[in-house]
């Protein structure tokens, strides 16, 4: 259950470090936060307690001890995409910064109503 | 290849094209520009081939991998999808012939792979059978036009960029928190199997697990509150990239969002919320375009009052609702995307996205404005032209059981549409009679513009002039949204 | 400050209410449906020794696919933004790299090379697989980089070798169409030894080139990203 | 019978044209009487008119300039010919009163269109003042018009007059009416104080500044039809119409003195004062006399 | 004729593409074509003179059937729109020759034909979905033809298109509502569900349509875009839009109030004030108020084409005050006048549109003396301001006779008051265009006009001599109005060619003694008039100045604010105005959207992050509650 928990609090830092954070860096951890929560809140679903690692590294292991092996497929996916959030979010952060030689997003606001 | 098309096709030929684009990028490069176009060429021929097939069965089902679902991730062609995914093909077709002459920035070659890319995945999203793939094609699509959002690279594209981007994500997040609620609750990403699975989840949680897929979608859809991105993004982006977005990409989404409401989350409370979202965006997107100097934000803002439109229909929750919204989506597609594309080509010859320098574009520019006004009038509802059809519709399902609240949305829709016309016509007006600025020498779009467009009108036209296949087409339908035969008959062709 | 402890109580909200979601679905509890079907029949159907191999490339195959297409169009949405218009300069550094790590990358360039690929090639066996390994060889370019100021990736055979792994995925999934099973990325290879290299069909080919393209796409961002900020012309 | 038609279709013009002269002969024997001077002799208006008939000087601003005085002229004979009297009813069946109101503005058109092509400013800004003392007395006239009609239920105007036979009058049953009547009449002859629109001494006769010679002498003659339509219809609608021509003629006359009377009482309106003072008090109590008749 | 309604329908549209497809090819080519083909239509109705058709099926919608339909109603309507079209596109061919730009000459004609069609449609309509479709692509089509006027006509064929939207959507929702209850919207389905619902529903459907129609139509409160729309259209557009276009309006609320809900229906709804349903005695007062209060309007105007146009709103008002007594009689006479507006307005516009032709301009007070130079005009203009000042013996006067005689044996004597009023302010009105365009003194800069071409003339004498013809003869009118009123469950009214005989209303009319009886008086005036010493032509500037010599350069004329003395009386009421409130809204409306959309999409980040969250905590809280968050 504390895995429930932490991986949805991590969750939550990353909305709050999105949300009252200005800095452009800061707001992109949050979003690693965010997906890092999520990542983990995947793999936790799968989990069975004393559960194993679903690789049958040799015949003969108990399958009924192995973990859920669709999360952490899942999660190897989804890593991958937040990888891909992360390059470009970063790239736009360097051209934002040279276009309003600021990090601060309350003053990125050229674009309005 | 049994039995004619194969769904599956409508994305990996696209995506072996992209990745065709990417080998010939460093050697060949003259050829990139046009593979797009015979990428979504053959997804056309397999559109029209899959045709016969899912309007006879009601379904196409493709498995991956030797495996049926849901074991494995399937491709499901219903009617619905096929709807979509035909739009998204013609778009992605017409929009690789318009790229032709209107892309001359570099990077070419990326910008070619992320647009197959873009079309590529709306239509993955679209026929998709399994949530979590429709998850992945969801971020193919959304990474794939956060770069191209930013393909400009100047100011305004950059920050359109980055903001769309950031909502895009925690949506993405949001989304994928749901799936896994679902999963969770479930241990299955079937969809065909999930609705049968979640029968027993109480309707909290299917509330909550709903609602985190609605943001994540309803971002992407561009439902108020959650669209401050769009009206940036949109005209951020070229052209082109704008008619795929508030052409098909929001609509993309929508459709995943009624895909799922109507497998899963079938609740009069949740659709009685649906109605509060769809009215709000639509007041709040026809209103705000109504304000705007620039076109391609005004035409933004537009997209968000249609998406309103047409989700206020869905969450009618009734077939003559379900039916309107799919002709209003129709509508809204092809209309919107000639808006763009037509805008783009005389945004490329005036070089200003202001209203007022479109000034007497109706002379020098004939085709284009006039392919212009048929788009206006198809999204303002004027008859003859299609969405007077859909508004139709759409309006007449709204007040089947007139209470006070029905009354109240149409006169609201109708009096967004008064808005709507409102700003059309000071544009069409400008356009036309407008007195163009001294010395104002431009000459008709370029040869790959005109001809993308001219048949988008023409299509429009067609439409407009002869319904009836669609009315029937989009009755079916609705008719499989309300007997929810997507199940059944995914249960009967082996979808499980 | 009363925007924080709003956002914070909306957050708590927020969490209160999936973790009573949860509650219901409690932790380490076997919810398992297709997973255990997965899990029991997963290594005749496929081959693989590592489950979670099996279900990435072959029943989840597809949303792999789509895993590759996400990060090949976050590199190219990479290359779109820092694309640069005019002359590359020379890249410049302020200090120049230090000694050890020159000579200490040449010796360990090849070794996380060779790691990544071990990394790829048995990702039907062990944990790991193309997505990682192709990371790893990225870091051994970006070691590259740090080393030597001069240090210029070949662009153009980069694409080729991304734009021809993910062909080879493709046309491996499209083959499947071909088959009697008429099925997408159908595993049409035999499945060979069970644990041994050359087991589990197209699964190892599918990592081998989804390995080739993380890496060249991964080292494609880098070489971007450096570039941008070290290579920039007089452009503004 | 047609021979009767045919005799009084001719008869009745001239018998109109008699009346409305005599009147004007009358009437400047009494105003000078009233005002104390001997006044001129009693055939002065039949000179007046042949020589201007006579004039050899003639001279026209165009064709509708000449035309204009003819229309009047054939508008009042019209007019003349569809009312009533002394039991002579000759189109009276062909068109009713509502017909009869519009017949009447013939006549005043072709004097309209005959000024206003004699481009003097002061005939135009004659006719916009008839124009709009017309649409001042008009509403209580329509009022008027309209208790009476609904009164007797029909818009027969031979009707009315038999329904008002043996001294049933309308002067008696509608008063408030009557009283309306007479100041609208009174109105559109153009007398003091609503005599603005020729304003002697101030506008140069008004409409007719530009008329000398024949069309003036026309025109003065269509003044005589003009006192004769505004009375008889008054004596038709209100007192009752009569029998014979002479009982009809006295009648007529008894108004026509009263209408003298006021006339040398009162100073000019202002034209917007006259259309204020028309759509106030006369209106009023036409609007209550209607009320009157539409309750009972 | 067997020719089917739907080649009826297709004719003008058919027409429209080849006429703008053919002025690629050359330009009298494509006037060929307009004329043919609005000749064809024009011919086509011959067939349905006197036809009643019941329906005919041309598409179908949503698995209920499209109609078509005529009867004699429809064929008067047809009348209307198809010669008056016809003679606009003969008027247009000289007229438009001095727009030098071919491709909006191309629009132009193409749009005339459209709306022609659009009309078209609108008449021949069986169920309501084909109304309305017709009646917005009307709306459209007309908008495009009135801004080919030029700068100014494009604010106010903006507000024109506006107020039609909102007028057509107001007729959507009636539509709505009614298809919601039955499932069709075919006429006589329509009629019948109206029977049985409640009279609220009935009366919000009469309302919502009625919306619609007024706006089209004019009437007073939703007026205010014909004043600009029509004197900024080109010329030959406005007589379309002021004689035909604003009957579409008439039209539909007969169809509505007579074809979908009968008198009786009405009656027993609601209480009736003058044995009228109180929503008729209303819709009656507003067509009075139109009537008065834009006569007085007309009378302030200093633009020909706007005071015609206020002129218009006025006419319409009769039409709806006759079209709402709802006796045969009242009914009668408000068709007739739609008829008879038609001509004489059409007239009207038109031979102002010839002025404009020539001079260039259409302010009053810079016109004057044309008698000279255009008298063919002149007579033209006099017979349609005689016209429509409802002076006998021309046909404006028959029509308005039939209506006050209606009101008359109805007794609702305010309105007919008000009626008065409104015909005798029409002759201030008219007699204010006569003067200053062909009266008073030729300014010299016009002293080289000549009369317009033969093709812009013909149009004009077939209008004056129609408006002659059934002044006369209004028996030939009456003949298909009486038929098609028999129709929708009129009793018959008695009417001969010349009139209405004793019986049929109060007093009795024969039109043919006032103007036979006219034609003699006139003839002996003339004759006395001759008998007496030749007159002698003297010029215009030989006149009576105090004294002065009048010379040709010193305007001696009166002409501006001509009516000066009459406004100061209506000042009070000019002082209010509409078309304010609408502004006042508006920009209300305007300055709380642009607020709120200032506070919604602010540019920050941060703020739309939020409203994610928002949305995400509202979902939790609902769910925390247990659904109980409203």
């Amino acid at each position: 259950m504390i895995y429930y928990i932490g991986s949805l609090l991590l969750i939550a830092v990353g909305l709050y470090a999105v949300l009252v954070k200005s800095n452009l860096i800061k707001i992109i951890i949050g979003l690693n936060f965010i997906s890092s929560g999520v990542n983990l809140l995947i793999i936790s679903v799968g989990y069975i307690n004393n559960g194993t690692a679903p690789i049958f590294s040799r015949l003969g292991l108990n399958p009924n001890t192995m973990v859920d092996p669709i999360p952490q497929a899942l999660t190897l996916t989804a890593i991958v995409i937040d990888a891909s959030e992360l390059a470009l979010a970063v790239a736009f952060v360097v051209l934002l910064y040279r276009h309003y030689k600021t990090l601060d997003i309350k003053k990125i606001r050229s674009l309005k109503w | 290849m049994v039995g004619g098309a194969h769904p599956i096709l409508l994305i990996a030929v696209p995506l072996f094209f992209v990745f065709l684009i990417v080998f010939f990028s460093s050697f060949f490069k003259g050829i990139v520009k046009y593979l797009p176009i015979i990428a979504f060429g053959i997804n056309l021929i397999v559109i029209y081939q899959l045709i016969p097939e899912v309007l006879g069965k009601g379904m196409v089902i493709s498995t991956t991998a030797g495996f049926k679902p849901p074991l494995a991730i399937d491709i499901v062609v219903d009617r619905l999808s096929l709807i979509l995914a035909a739009i998204g093909s013609v778009l992605g077709f017409l929009v690789a012939i318009y790229n032709v002459s209107y892309i001359d920035e570099e990077p070419q070659e990326r910008y070619y792979a992320l647009f197959t890319l873009l079309v590529t995945g709306i239509i993955w999203m679209v026929v998709t059978g399994d949530i979590f793939n429709l998850f992945v094609a969801f971020e193919v699509t959304s990474i794939a036009a956060f770069g191209l959002v930013g393909f400009h690279r100047d100011q305004g594209a950059v920050e359109a960029g980055f903001k769309y981007l950031v909502m895009g994500s925690i949506g993405g997040g949001m989304l994928l928190v749901g799936i896994i609620m679902l999963y969770a609750a479930t241990g299955t990403l079937n969809m065909v199997d999930l609705a049968q699975k979640s029968v027993h989840l109480t309707f909290g949680q299917k509330f909550l697990a709903y609602s985190m897929i609605f943001i994540g979608l309803g971002i992407e859809g561009a439902l108020f509150p959650l669209n401050a991105w769009l009206p940036d993004a949109h005209p951020a982006a070229p052209s082109s990239v704008s008619a795929i977005l508030s052409g098909i990409m929001t609509t993309a989404a929508i459709y995943a969002l009624y895909r799922l409401t109507n497998l899963m989350f079938d609740y009069k409370q949740i659709y009685t919320i649906l109605l509060f979202f769809g009215l709000l965006t639509l007041i709040f997107g026809e209103v705000s375009a109504y304000f705007q100097q620039d076109i391609k934000r005004m035409l933004a803002y537009s997209t968000i009052g249609q998406t309103g439109l047409f989700f206020f229909a869905f969450a009618l929750d009734s077939a003559n609702g379900f039916q309107g919204s799919i002709m209003q989506i129709i509508n809204h597609s092809v209309s919107k995307a000639l808006l763009f594309l037509v805008t783009g080509g005389m945004i490329l010859r005036i070089g200003s996205r202001k209203i007022e320098d479109f000034a007497g574009l109706g002379r020098k520019m004939k085709f284009s404005s006039f392919f212009l006004a048929i788009g206006a009038f198809s999204l303002m509802g004027l008859p003859p032209f299609f969405g007077f059809w859909s508004k139709l519709k759409i309006i007449f399902a709204a007040l089947q059981n007139p209470n006070f609240f029905m009354v109240a949305s149409v006169v609201i829709i109708l009096l967004m549409s008064v808005v709507e016309g409102a700003y059309f016509f000071k544009l069409l007006q400008n356009m036309y009679f407008g007195k163009p600025a001294e010395n104002l020498q431009i000459s008709e779009a370029p040869a790959g513009i005109l001809i993308s467009f001219t048949i988008l009108g023409l299509i429009l036209i067609f439409i407009s002039v002869y319904p009836t296949p669609i009315i029937n087409l989009t009755h079916q339908v609705a008719n499989d949204l309300m007997s929810k035969s997507y199940i059944n008959i995914a249960l009967r062709l082996g979808g499980l | 400050m009363i925007r924080k402890v709003v956002y914070s109580i909306f957050l708590a909200i927020i969490v209160l209410s999936l973790v009573l979601f949860f509650a219901a679905f409690p932790f380490g509890k076997n919810k398992m449906t297709v997973g255990k079907y997965y899990i029991d029949h997963g290594v005749q159907q496929t081959g693989a020794a590592n489950i979670v191999t099996s279900v990435v490339l072959d029943y989840r195959g597809f949303d792999t696919l789509g895993e590759v297409s996400v990060l090949f169009a976050a590199a190219a949405g990479v290359g779109v933004l820092l694309h640069m218009i005019g002359e590359r300069r020379e890249r410049k550094v302020k200090v120049p790299p230090n000694f050890v790590v020159r000579v200490g990358s040449r010796i360990v360039f090849p070794f996380i090379l060779l790691f990544g690929v071990y990394i790829f090639v048995h990702g039907h066996l062990t944990p790991g697989g193309g997505f990682q390994g192709g990371s790893i060889i990225a870091s051994g370019f970006l070691l590259l980089y740090l080393a030597y100021p001069n240090y210029k990736l070949k662009r153009g055979g980069l694409a080729a070798i991304e734009g021809l792994a993910g062909l080879t995925f493709v046309t491996l999934g499209l083959y499947g169409l071909l088959t009697p099973k008429v099925s997408f990325l159908y595993n049409f290879l035999p499945m060979g030894v069970f644990n041994t290299l050359v087991s589990a069909g197209i699964l190892p080919i599918i990592y081998v080139a989804i390995g080739f393209k993380v890496a060249s796409e991964f080292a494609g961002i880098i070489d971007d990203m450096i570039c941008d900020v070290m290579c920039r012309g007089g452009e503004k | 019978m047609v021979i009767d038609k045919i005799f009084f279709t001719i008869i009745t013009p001239i018998f109109a044209f008699a009346v409305g002269l005599s009147f004007m002969m009358i009437k400047l024997k009494v105003s000078a009487r009233i005002e104390r001077r001997y006044g001129p002799p009693i055939i002065q208006p039949i000179y007046n008119i042949l020589k201007l008939l006579l004039k050899e000087e003639n001279i026209s601003h165009g064709v509708i300039f000449s035309l204009g005085p003819v229309i009047a002229l054939a508008g009042s004979i019209l007019t003349v010919l569809f009312i009533p009297y002394a039991g002579i009813k000759l189109f009276t069946g062909s068109g009713d009163l509502i017909a009869l109101m519009y017949i009447m503005v013939i006549g005043s058109l072709g004097m309209a269109l005959g000024a206003g092509e004699s481009a003097n400013p002061n005939a135009s800004i004659g006719i916009s003042r008839a124009l709009t003392l017309m649409l001042g007395y008009d509403l209580p006239f329509v009022i008027i018009i309209i208790s009476v009609v609904l009164y007797y239920h029909t818009t027969n105007l031979a009707d009315i007059v038999a329904a008002q036979a043996h001294g049933h009058w309308t002067l008696w049953s509608l008063p408030l009416s009557a009283i309306v009547g007479f100041v609208v009449a009174y109105g559109a002859l153009g007398e003091h104080p609503f005599d603005i629109i020729t304003a002697p001494h101030e506008v140069a006769t008004g409409p007719m500044v530009e008329y000398g010679g024949k069309h003036l002498g026309f025109l003065v003659i269509n003044h005589a039809f003009h006192i004769y339509i505004e009375i008889a219809l008054f004596v038709d609608l209100f007192l009752g119409g009569a029998t014979n021509v002479l009982w009809f003629y006295v009648k007529m006359f008894a108004v026509f003195f009263i209408m003298m009377l006021f006339d040398e009482v009162y100073p000019r309106f202002k034209i917007d004062d006259a259309v204020r003072f028309f759509w106030k008090w006369p209106t009023i109590v036409a609007l209550i006399s209607l009320i009157i008749v539409l309750v009972k | 004729m067997n020719a089917s309604l739907e080649l009826l329908l297709a004719t003008p549209f058919i027409g429209g593409l080849l006429a703008f497809i053919g002025g690629k090819v050359h330009r009298w080519i494509r006037n060929l074509i307009a004329i043919i083909f609005s000749f064809a239509t024009a011919f086509e109705i011959i067939g349905y003179y006197n036809v009643t058709i019941k329906g005919i099926v041309w598409g179908k919608l949503f698995g209920s059937d499209l109609i078509l339909q005529t009867n004699p109603i429809t064929w008067l309507f047809l009348f209307i729109v198809t010669s008056a079209s016809f003679l606009i596109v003969l008027f247009s061919i000289d007229d438009m020759r001095k727009e030098e730009d071919e491709l909006k000459l191309d629009a132009y004609y193409m749009y005339l034909l459209f709306v022609e069609g659009a009309m078209v449609g609108i008449v021949l309509a069986g169920d309501l979905i084909t109304f309305f479709m017709f009646w917005e692509i009307m709306s459209w089509t007309s908008y495009f033809l009135i801004i080919h006027g030029g700068k100014r006509s494009m604010a106010a064929g903006y507000k024109y298109i506006i107020m039609s939207v909102i007028g057509a959507y107001a007729m959507f929702l009636a539509m709505a509502m009614l298809y919601a209850k039955a499932h069709s919207l075919v006429y006589t389905d329509v009629a019948n569900v109206l029977l049985h619902s409640s009279p609220a529903f009935v009366i919000w459907t009469i309302v919502l349509l009625a919306i619609g129609f007024f706006v089209k139509a004019a009437v007073m409160p939703l007026h205010t875009w014909l004043p600009d729309a029509h004197s900024e259209a080109p010329s030959p557009v406005s007589p379309l839009l002021s004689g035909v276009l604003i009957k579409m309006g008439a039209y539909g609320l007969f169809v509505v109030l007579y074809g979908l809900i009968s008198v009786k229906l009405a009656g027993s709804l609601m209480p009736s004030v003058f044995s009228t349903p109180l929503l008729l005695y209303i819709i009656q007062w507003l067509a009075a108020l139109s009537i008065v209060l834009a006569t007085f309007l007309a009378i302030m105007q200093e633009d020909a084409k706007r005071l015609l146009a206020y002129s218009s709103i006025s006419q319409i008002g009769y039409v709806v005050l006759g079209i709402a007594t709802g006796t045969s009689l009242g009914v009668a006479g408000g068709l007739f006048h739609a008829l008879n507006h038609a001509i004489f307005k059409g007239l009207l516009f038109l031979v102002v549109g010839a002025v404009i032709y020539r001079t260039g301009t259409r302010n009053l007070s810079e016109l004057g003396g044309l008698i000279k130079k255009m008298p063919f005009s002149f007579v033209a203009l006099l017979l349609g301001i005689i016209a429509l000042a409802g002076v006998p013996p021309l046909n404006g006067f028959v029509s308005k006779w039939m209506i006050y005689e209606a009101l008359l044996q109805k007794k609702e004597v305010f309105l007919l008051i008000m009626a008065f009023v409104g015909s005798t302010g029409a002759f201030l009105y008219v007699y204010r265009l006569v003067h200053s365009i062909f009266l008073g003194q030729l300014p010299k800069k016009y002293e080289n006009v000549k009369d317009v071409p033969i093709l812009m003339q013909i149009p004009i004498w077939v209008l004056a001599l129609l408006t002659i013809v059934l002044g006369i003869m209004p028996g030939l009118a009456m003949n298909v109005i009486v038929k098609g009123m028999a129709f929708f469950g009129f009793k018959p009214i008695a009417y001969n060619l010349f009139g209405f005989p004793q019986g049929t209303a109060m007093g009795a009319l024969t039109t043919i003694n006032i103007s036979a009886g006219l034609a003699i008086a006139f003839v002996v005036a003339w004759i006395l008039f001759i008998l007496f010493p030749k007159s002698r032509k003297v010029s215009q500037y030989d006149n009576y100045a105090a004294g002065q010599v009048v010379t040709e350069d010193l305007k001696y004329n009166y002409s501006y604010g001509f009516y000066m003395s009459f406004s100061r009386v209506i000042k009070p009421i000019l002082k209010w105005s509409i078309e304010r409130v609408y502004n006042y809204w508006v920009e209300a409306a305007k300055i709380f959207g642009d607020y709120y959309m200032r506070r919604i999409y602010t540019g920050n980040l941060e703020t739309y992050n939020a409203y994610i969250v928002i949305v995400i905590t509202l979902a939790a809280a609902f769910v925390l509650l247990g659904g109980k968050i409203w």
